[in-house]
């Protein structure tokens, strides 16, 4: 039996590599989960990563090598948005399913993509979800958006000033911002002087995350701040000045990664992170979902090729096509014949940044 | 001018012993042997080419030698280093206007005595004031801005606010007007007699000729001959060599 | 230039060229003929900036900025527009011959890396105007490219495609260089006074052979497009500009077979180091070092350096001795003529 | 065919004048050497001759045409040329190129012909490669057309200087010290080609400190001082003035 | 309004800073090393190792990431300038600096991770200081002493010459009896020593965050360029400027168009003052 081959695009350098970098640590314990288990239908896993460090020409290239001459059966990835466009296409030409997780939304379409299940959340259910807890929890109106001037930066800040409008709100100050600069006094005040009772920032660079809180709260301006998940990142609370800096910041986050009432995680996040705590050395200091996550994109590979009892795409697009409600540990996954985005909309809440705890956070107040 | 050659010998000051020096695998210089006698102007004549520069650029050790021995003043210093070279008096004005371009005429005098002096010593700068009233007139321009031959000058300046035991002469000659190439040669003389030596690369031999004591004819990478200049004038060896192989 | 090739050097030439013409043939996979499109695709903007970088001697590290250029052309007329993707990719090239005229005439005015400069800018301007001019580049997102028409539709075809607009190129190139129009811009890389002396028009020179390198960058823009298949704004990294000009200094000024010895290795480095995943880029940048102090002179001299050693020609001094009749006569055919 | 025409140019730098109302006249086929001390203003004459400088004051004529304020290339074209006070060589270019560049001024096939190697374009290097190849026998470079520039010796270098001067079929030909740093021989053998260049037709405008080399080969001597003509006429007559004298040859 | 003002001055000194960092390493060398920016991020990432990671006082903290700044420079000097200058090629050392710069950062970037880290508070002073925080003059004051001090350098003792002589003909400095390499060395040391406390004394503003090297490395010579090569006074001025002009771009018309803006400037003063507002060129071309 030769081994089913999976291809992992991964940008584990460069900016913005802590969530690949997470997310490499479930894919690796996932392979080596099942393949201590005997594998899948007894074929072992070889899993192939790849360092594209964010840069979409060395994503094709690798995508090219995985999937030509590597012959892979599955591509996982890549992490990030710029990257993972560039190399759908090439995983539809080549004819091999692709788990995305990259959140853009263009990235699947039953039609162009046929092969590419995404398993992370799309773009628009953060900012959905971020901007339904500002408006109708915190009843907000007067919301100021925030982007960089990265890729992803300006199509999300777009997406929102969109999702805004059809819930009928016009931003009072919208802006983009060079992910570098070093200063956003002048953002900040210009959104206060405009106004604004609630700052909406979606980019996912540290940074920039950690100056805007600094400066709101250096100027000791009690807006709250709802957002990109990357506001909870640990990163974030090291960066700032002050920890109550933290308090008020609310970002979309996960069912999974979310305390009950009772204190606890979800049962199946938790049994996760018992296992993988050691290997993830004993305290958990990132955003856990990225761990989920990748342990996922595997696990679902394992479930559509036992069922579908080969890795043979079309086999494996069936498969998956009639998968509804598979229990992830990141969430529980439906496609179908046209619905390529297997997250529902029931696994996204509201966190609060400043309770996390083993990369897990609480409701936010609602 | 060979009356007012010292009757007493004088003592060696620069003794080189089979020199031999490459570039890469091109050997140019086979074997040149000489020596310049302190209070002495030694003149090494020859042919484009024929390694002149070469064997001076390795005297003062900036272009490492294949073989031989470089003595100076007793000292053997085929090993040291260019600055030991100069700290040690032995100061070369290479061939062609070398002088730093954006500095001003006082500056690439000053940086002629940084070896002895790191703070530069404006005291020398006054005797070269004297002897190139030309330089003085420009002492605060860039040095960009003079022309062919007052670079030259400025060159030779450079030389000799080193105040060295040594001072060698790379075509010094190369642009100038007849009187100044007098001026200088006559400073030569002039230093000599205060018992520092002189080592001169010329072509204008005839100008030569009259300054030097004694003469070493190049001939692609040899000496071809020595003697004093009127044993070369006497002789037919002037035009074998510059006719060479032609 | 004049001097002769050797009967082993044009032999060792058509070998390559029969290589590269058969390369789909023998290639051992997609991943191996997506590398060797990208090389081609590289190399036509590389020999255009050879010209510019190698002969005249104008450092332009911002030529990622044309290259994006020709690409959004190419995607916005193909692709959102339908057109022709043949006429799409002629329309590229000229679209970036103009820009490069655009950019050369402030630019080729200032000197030496102050040009650098502004070249380094212009590409960190296109990238911005990509992201914000979002309703032609689709901003963020980015845009989807059609391949090629029939019959370049295939893989193979793309490669032929490429091939044939590269060897063109590449010929046209050789024959500026070995012509006087190649002694003219050496001039202007090595001595501009001298190139002044004997009557050459510096900027005018300069802005010819740099619109050239636009077009040529605009063409590569359009077929990398293609073959990216998909391009956003991190696409165009200023690193990828950087890169170019790097093959060139490696591969040794003034020489076309140098750079492309150079693009094909510098181009396949990463893939070979690709296994180190992490260390991927660090190795990059310690080869990049050893490669540059092993053959300071890049590629080109080490040729020259063993054709050399294989047969060495001393040289002895002369005395120089005019004919003069012969002087003579040269001189008086030149009065008259 | 007319003079080269100096009416009484002036070049100043900042504070310094360094040309002061020099006027001369550079005819076809006749040498005329210009000589001086260091700093009176040769090299600066000679730019002005040849476009790197505009004049201050005055005006420079070819054929009643005002060149004072033409560009370098312009009068490259209308075939005035010179040399350098330091060879300025395309060190990495053979020998033969480098002479061959001097022939840019009858280049005809632009850009794109040369790009498309159009018959035109051949036959022009044809013919460049033999004008040139001829001047480099002319001169004695045959030995080396095919060596590296930077490889020659220093009077090599000079003579390369003259043939590319030469390949650009000038009128009127300025030498800024042409003999410097060249042996008795060498300095010779130049002085022929000059003299073939003057029965050829040329002007020939020499700038020199070999004072006897000059009031050999010369027909007429300009002799400048801080940038004024002192003296004009036959060289026995500028050897014989005190003034060039004191101020230029010594005693 | 003021805040603006000041922290675009405070960016613009660390260009500024950058650029004087291009000159002294370009004084001996003629040489503009891709790894310039890299040095102050050098002095951001150790500096908060020091400080924060292994509680070191400030001053040690400083005084230490001078220190790798130093070595740093050194090691470039060794490695990517030394052998390359001796080479008849020009722009080699375009190459072994940027191979540096990426093997530098790719090293941080592993051992410090790829996440910005907090630079810690230098001195006690309360975070709602706004103009007066000393997260902005820090910078300020540390570039005007800089240029204090190399002017001084620079004019006053003798060094400012020698680096000139052989930066311009090595050869010939050599026969004058200067130590050529060491000087060069001394200047990288500088160099590298002066980036790393730059860029400790701007962390508060960049963090210590391994990627800040290539954008500093092109902000300090679009400052450079503008101000004119190898002019200190024209590297501050430079600098300021750039930094008051960007910042005041993003606040006026947002930040998608500053580089554009920012660059439209430099170009305009290129082309009416080519060798920058306090270069000045070389005359006699003849
Ligand atoms: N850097 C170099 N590399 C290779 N060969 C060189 C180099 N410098 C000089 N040569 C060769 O070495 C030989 C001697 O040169 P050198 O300059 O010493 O002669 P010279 O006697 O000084 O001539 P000149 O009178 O022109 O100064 C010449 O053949 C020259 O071509
Ligand atoms: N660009 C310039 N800026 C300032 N002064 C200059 C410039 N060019 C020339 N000079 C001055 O003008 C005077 C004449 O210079 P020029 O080079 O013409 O002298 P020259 O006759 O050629 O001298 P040489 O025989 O030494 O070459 C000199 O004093 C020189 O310093
Ligand atoms: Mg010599
Ligand atoms: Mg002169």
């Amino acid at each position: 039996e030769e081994p089913i081959k999976i291809g992992w695009l991964s940008s584990l350098t460069g900016p913005l590599s802590s969530a690949a970098v997470a997310e490499n640590q479930g894919v690796q314990y996932a392979v080596e989960e099942i393949n201590k288990a005997g594998g899948i239908n007894g074929r072992q896993i070889e899993l192939l990563t790849r360092d594209t460090a964010g840069d979409p020409t060395k994503a094709v290239n690798f995508a090219q090598q995985l999937l030509f001459r590597d012959k892979v059966n599955f591509i996982i990835g890549p992490v990030n948005s710029g990257e993972s466009l560039a190399t759908g296409p090439i995983a539809a030409k080549a004819g091999v399913p692709n788990i995305v997780i990259g959140s853009i939304d263009e990235l699947t379409d039953s039609k162009k993509f046929p092969l590419a299940f995404r398993a992370i959340n799309t773009n628009t259910q953060w900012i959905k979800s971020a901007n339904d807890y500002a408006l109708d929890v915190l009843k907000r109106k007067k919301v100021a958006v925030i982007g960089d001037t990265s890729g992803y930066g300006t199509s999300s800040a777009k997406t929102a000033a969109e999702l805004l409008k059809k819930a009928g709100v016009e931003p009072v100050y919208s802006a983009l911002v060079d992910p570098n600069k070093t200063d956003l006094s002048d953002e900040i005040s210009k959104a206060r002087a405009a106004g604004a009772d609630v700052l909406m920032p979606w980019s996912a660079a540290t940074g920039l995350l950690g100056r805007l809180l600094n400066t709101r709260g250096n100027m000791q301006w009690d807006v709250p701040v709802v957002g990109h998940p990357a506001l909870m990142a640990l990163p974030i609370k090291e960066l700032l000045n002050k920890p109550e800096y933290w308090d008020g910041v609310y970002a979309a986050g996960y069912v999974s990664t979310t305390y009950g009432t009772d204190g606890k995680l979800p049962e199946r996040t938790q049994a996760l992170m018992d296992a993988m705590r050691p290997k993830l050395g004993g305290e958990i200091n990132f955003t856990f979902w990225w761990v989920a996550l990748g342990y996922d994109t595997v696990k679902v590979i394992e479930h559509a090729v036992k069922k579908a009892g080969s890795t043979e795409p079309k086999a494996f697009q069936a498969a998956m096509e009639s998968t509804t409600g598979l229990d992830g540990v990141y969430a529980t996954y439906s496609w179908g014949p046209d619905q390529r985005n297997g997250f529902p909309d029931s696994g996204m809440v509201v966190n609060r940044a400043n309770t996390f705890k083993d990369g897990s956070f609480e409701l936010a107040p609602q | 001018m060979h009356d007012m050659i010292p009757t007493q010998p004088a003592q060696t000051l620069l003794k080189v012993t089979d020199l031999h020096v490459a570039y890469g695998k091109a050997e140019v210089v086979h074997g040149a042997s000489f020596v310049v006698p302190a209070g002495r102007l030694v003149v090494l004549l020859g042919r484009n080419g024929a390694g002149k520069s070469t064997m001076l650029h390795a005297i003062s050790s900036l272009i490492s030698k294949k073989g031989g021995k470089i003595e100076f003043d007793g000292q053997d210093i085929t090993a040291s280093g260019p600055i030991e070279i100069v700290r040690a008096g032995v100061v070369q004005v290479l061939q062609g206007h070398r002088v730093f371009h954006s500095l001003t005429v006082e500056d690439n005098l000053l940086i002629g005595t940084f070896a002895r002096n790191p703070r530069g010593d404006r005291s020398k700068l006054d005797r070269v004031y004297t002897l190139f009233p030309e330089l003085k007139e420009k002492r605060h321009q860039a040095a960009s801005r003079l022309s062919g031959g007052q670079q030259q000058i400025l060159a030779v300046g450079q030389g000799i606010v080193g105040d060295p035991r040594l001072l060698i002469l790379d075509e010094p000659s190369l642009g100038l007007a007849p009187i100044i190439i007098n001026r200088i040669l006559d400073v030569a003389t002039e230093l000599c007699r205060e018992g520092m030596a002189v080592l001169l690369v010329e072509q204008l031999v005839e100008k030569a000729l009259q300054h030097a004591h004694h003469c070493y004819l190049v001939e692609t990478g040899r000496i071809a001959w020595e003697g004093t200049p009127e044993e070369l004038r006497g002789g037919d060896m002037l035009h074998r060599v510059y006719l060479g192989g032609g | 230039m004049t001097n002769t090739r050797s009967p082993a050097g044009s032999a060792g030439l058509l070998a390559g060229g029969v290589a590269l013409a058969t390369l789909p043939l023998w290639v051992g996979d997609f991943y191996q003929l997506h590398l060797a499109q990208l090389i081609g695709v590289y190399w036509i903007l590389i020999v255009g900036l050879n010209l510019v970088v190698g002969f005249t001697g104008q450092l332009s590290i911002g030529h990622v900025g044309l290259l994006a250029i020709g690409a959004y052309t190419f995607a916005f007329l193909a692709g959102t527009h339908e057109l022709n993707p043949l006429f799409a990719i002629a329309i590229a090239g000229v679209i970036g011959g103009l820009c490069g005229l655009l950019l050369g005439l402030p630019s080729l005015r200032l000197p030496g890396f102050y040009f650098a400069m502004t070249t380094m800018a212009f590409s960190l301007i296109v990238t911005e105007l990509t992201l914000a001019q979002d309703e032609i580049t689709g901003g963020g997102i980015g845009l989807a490219v059609p391949g090629v028409s029939a019959p370049f539709d295939t893989p193979d075809g793309l490669y032929w495609l490429i091939l044939i607009v590269g060897g063109l190129v590449t010929w046209l190139t050789w024959n500026v260089s070995r012509c006087m129009w190649g002694r003219s811009l050496i001039a202007i890389r090595d001595s501009e006074i001298t190139a002044m002396a004997v009557g050459i028009s510096l900027f005018r020179a300069k802005l010819i052979v740099f619109v050239f390198s636009g077009v040529t960058a605009g063409v590569a823009g359009a077929l990398f497009a293609s073959l990216q298949s998909y391009i956003t704004p991190d696409t165009f990294v200023f690193e990828l500009g950087l890169f170019f000009f790097v093959c060139i200094i490696i591969g040794g000024r003034g020489s076309i077979l140098g750079p492309f010895i150079g693009t094909i290795i510098l181009t396949a480095l990463p893939e070979l180091v690709a296994p180190l995943a992490k260390l991927g880029n660090f190795f990059y940048g310690l080869t990049l070092l050893a490669v540059v102090l092993l053959i300071p002179e890049g590629l080109q001299r080490l040729f020259e350096v063993l054709a050399e050693k294989l047969r060495p020609r001393r040289i002895e001094s002369h005395v120089v001795t005019p004919d003069l009749t012969r002087l003579a006569a040269a001189i008086r055919e030149g009065q008259s003529s | 065919m007319t003079a080269l025409q100096v009416t009484d140019v002036t070049k100043s730098f900042g504070g310094l004048t360094a040309l002061d109302q020099v006027s001369l006249e550079l005819r076809p086929g006749e040498v005329h050497g210009l000589i001086g001390p260091n700093g009176s203003g040769k090299t600066t004459l000679l730019n002005l001759l040849s476009g790197y400088y505009e004049p201050t004051k005055g005006d420079i004529r070819l054929d009643g045409e005002d060149l004072s304020r033409t560009r370098v290339q312009h009068r490259a074209r209308l075939g005035i040329a010179r040399t350098f006070q330091k060879p300025r060589l395309l060190g990495t270019m053979t020998v033969l190129d480098n002479a061959m560049l001097g022939a840019w001024r009858d280049v005809g096939s632009n850009f794109l012909g040369t790009a498309l190697s159009l018959g035109r374009t051949r036959r022009e290097e044809r013919e460049f490669a033999r004008r040139a190849g001829e001047l480099l026998m002319g001169v004695g470079l045959g030995h080396a057309v095919h060596r590296r520039a930077d490889l020659l010796e220093h009077a090599e270098q000079r003579f390369l200087e003259i043939a590319r001067a030469l390949a650009m079929r000038p009128k009127f030909i300025m030498l800024d010290e042409p003999a410097g740093g060249l042996t008795a021989l060498e300095t010779e053998h130049l002085g022929r080609i000059i003299q073939v260049m003057r029965d050829a037709g040329l002007g020939v405008l020499l700038v020199e400190h070999h004072t006897d080399f000059v009031f050999r080969i010369c027909d007429r001597v300009t002799t400048l001082d801080l940038g004024k003509v002192i003296k004009r006429g036959t060289p026995d007559e500028v050897r014989k003035d005190p003034e060039v004298i004191r101020v230029y040859l010594g005693a | 309004m003021l805040l603006v003002i000041v922290s675009g001055l405070a960016v613009g000194a660390l260009y500024a800073a950058t650029a004087l960092v291009y000159n002294v390493m370009f004084s001996t060398s003629k040489v503009l090393s891709v790894t310039t920016g890299h040095l102050c991020m050098l002095g951001g990432v150790f500096g908060a190792w020091l400080v924060s990671d292994l509680g070191v006082p400030s001053v040690l903290g400083l005084a230490g990431a001078a220190l790798v700044g130093a070595a740093f420079g050194f090691l470039t000097e060794i490695v990517a300038i030394r052998r390359v200058l001796s080479r008849p090629v020009e722009h080699l050392w375009l190459l072994t600096t940027l191979a540096m710069a990426t093997m530098v950062q790719q090293a941080v970037g592993l051992w410090w991770g790829t996440e910005p880290r907090p630079f810690p508070r230098l001195i006690p002073q309360d975070f709602s200081a706004g103009v007066m925080d000393q997260k902005y003059w820090l910078p300020i004051v540390t570039v005007i002493v800089m240029v204090l001090g190399l002017e001084f350098f620079y004019r006053r003792t003798m060094y400012g010459k020698v680096f000139v002589a052989m930066s311009e003909d090595v050869f010939a400095a050599q026969a004058r009896g200067i130590a050529t390499s060491r000087v060069r060395s001394l200047s990288y040391v500088i160099a590298g020593a002066l980036g790393a406390v730059a860029g400790f004394a701007a962390g508060q503003l960049t963090f210590a965050f391994f990627a800040v090297g290539h954008g500093l490395t092109l902000y300090g010579f679009i400052a450079l360029a503008a101000g004119g090569l190898g002019s200190n006074v024209g590297a501050l001025v430079g600098g300021l400027a750039l930094g008051l002009f960007s910042t005041f771009a993003t606040y006026f018309f947002g930040g998608e168009y500053q580089q554009t803006i920012a660059v439209g400037l430099l170009i305009v003063v290129l082309l009416l003052k080519p060798e920058g507002i306090f270069g000045q060129r070389q005359v006699r071309a003849v």
